[in-house]
């Protein structure tokens, strides 16, 4: 399955683009997309685990699956205020 | 009611919006960019926001807020793009019948805005280098 | 900087002295004349002061608030005369590097100038009738 | 000694007027002045524990002693803000 992955602030800068294809097998999880993700970008590698996303504009934790259509996003810590 | 705006936010008309003669109180924070963060100079500051989320999560600290204090007016405005240092980056005006509500209720906005609304601001110093600011990250 | 005035009070105008790029945070508290208290309807609302004493009394709650936090900018107005209901009777605004202080600055000299100031409200209700408010006093 | 009393709010609306002169004997404290004014307003005395006075601007407590050419107030519970 191929989800379509929102990116914003130093994620965006680090990987170079808005949005990402990735391509993961079966019914993944945001677990299996954040993988994902950090493989196909090491340099993510150390934010890791300060990266949240969400599932349709919604904060969703790792073991939330996902589908083709949903619009998936990588959050760094929010800032602002 | 809440805004995402790319022009610049005029905080009293934002406490207008709050005017009522069922209040006693009314509170208005407005959050600015600073000229200095520990001796270095800010030239410019950029606010990037996952817009649709943002909304939503404004809207939902709105009905939050509204449910814990008996506020009158709610308004939440939060500005992105690039913003000069002294300009607001966001305004929150709250009235109430009474006062302590009012504070209470502004400063839950204000914290709790910080912690889960998708906004993210990227200082742009003075000497060309720009770094994003993302509390608790380490920098990259 | 402290003011007794007859004149309406714009809040706007107070917010708009303490603004600094210094400050990250300006909270502003505007106290209004409410037109319901527990159902009846006030007509007017009449302020009176000790004048003298009352400004020595507001220039002291700056100091000390200026002392307890860190400030930049520190204003309150208060009016005095006859207000409708939706004036505003008192306007503090403050602004400081960080918000926690400027809330706590703000809320504190609203809940200390109530105290200490001499400063007295009378109502003035619909029905004719007028009451002086005196806190903790029986009724006359 | 003849002191001049300034009055606010219910207090002046009750003796009728916005300032007494008060004569007292000897060299007098704020308790004096306070235990004549309400002997000779007895309508003030269910409020006498309520109000606070000033000398010259600065609250007062019974034991100041007054000179006459102080600036005395008799103050209510104040209700500003």
């Amino acid at each position: 399955m191929i989800v379509r992955l929102l990116l914003f602030a130093v994620a965006r800068d680090i990987v170079g683009c808005n949005s990402l294809e990735i391509e993961l097998p079966g019914v993944p999880n945001i677990g299996a997309v954040r993988a994902e993700l950090v493989r196909s970008h090491p340099r993510l590698a150390p934010l890791e685990k300060y990266l949240m996303f969400s599932v349709n504009a919604r904060y969703a934790g790792d073991d939330q699956l996902v589908r083709a259509d949903d619009e998936i996003a990588c959050l760094p810590p929010a800032s602002g205020g | 009611m809440v805004e995402l705006t790319l022009e610049p936010i005029r905080p009293a008309d934002v406490l207008t919006r709050v005017h009522s003669t069922s209040a006693g109180a009314e509170v208005l924070f407005v959050g600015t960019a600073r000229e200095f963060t520990g001796g270095r100079r800010t030239a410019l500051l950029h606010y990037e926001c996952y817009e649709k989320m943002a909304i939503v999560r404004l809207q939902e600290l709105e009905a939050e807020a509204r449910q814990r204090w008996n506020l009158i007016g709610c308004e939440i405005v939060h500005r992105f793009g690039t913003l000069q240092p002294g300009e607001a980056s966001v305004a929150i005006a709250v009235s109430s019948p009474h006062r302590q509500e009012a504070f209470q209720a502004a400063q839950w906005l204000i914290d709790t805005l910080k912690e889960v609304v998708p906004i993210w601001k990227q200082e742009q110093w003075s000497d060309g280098s720009s770094q994003w600011v993302h509390p608790g990250m380490p920098p990259t």
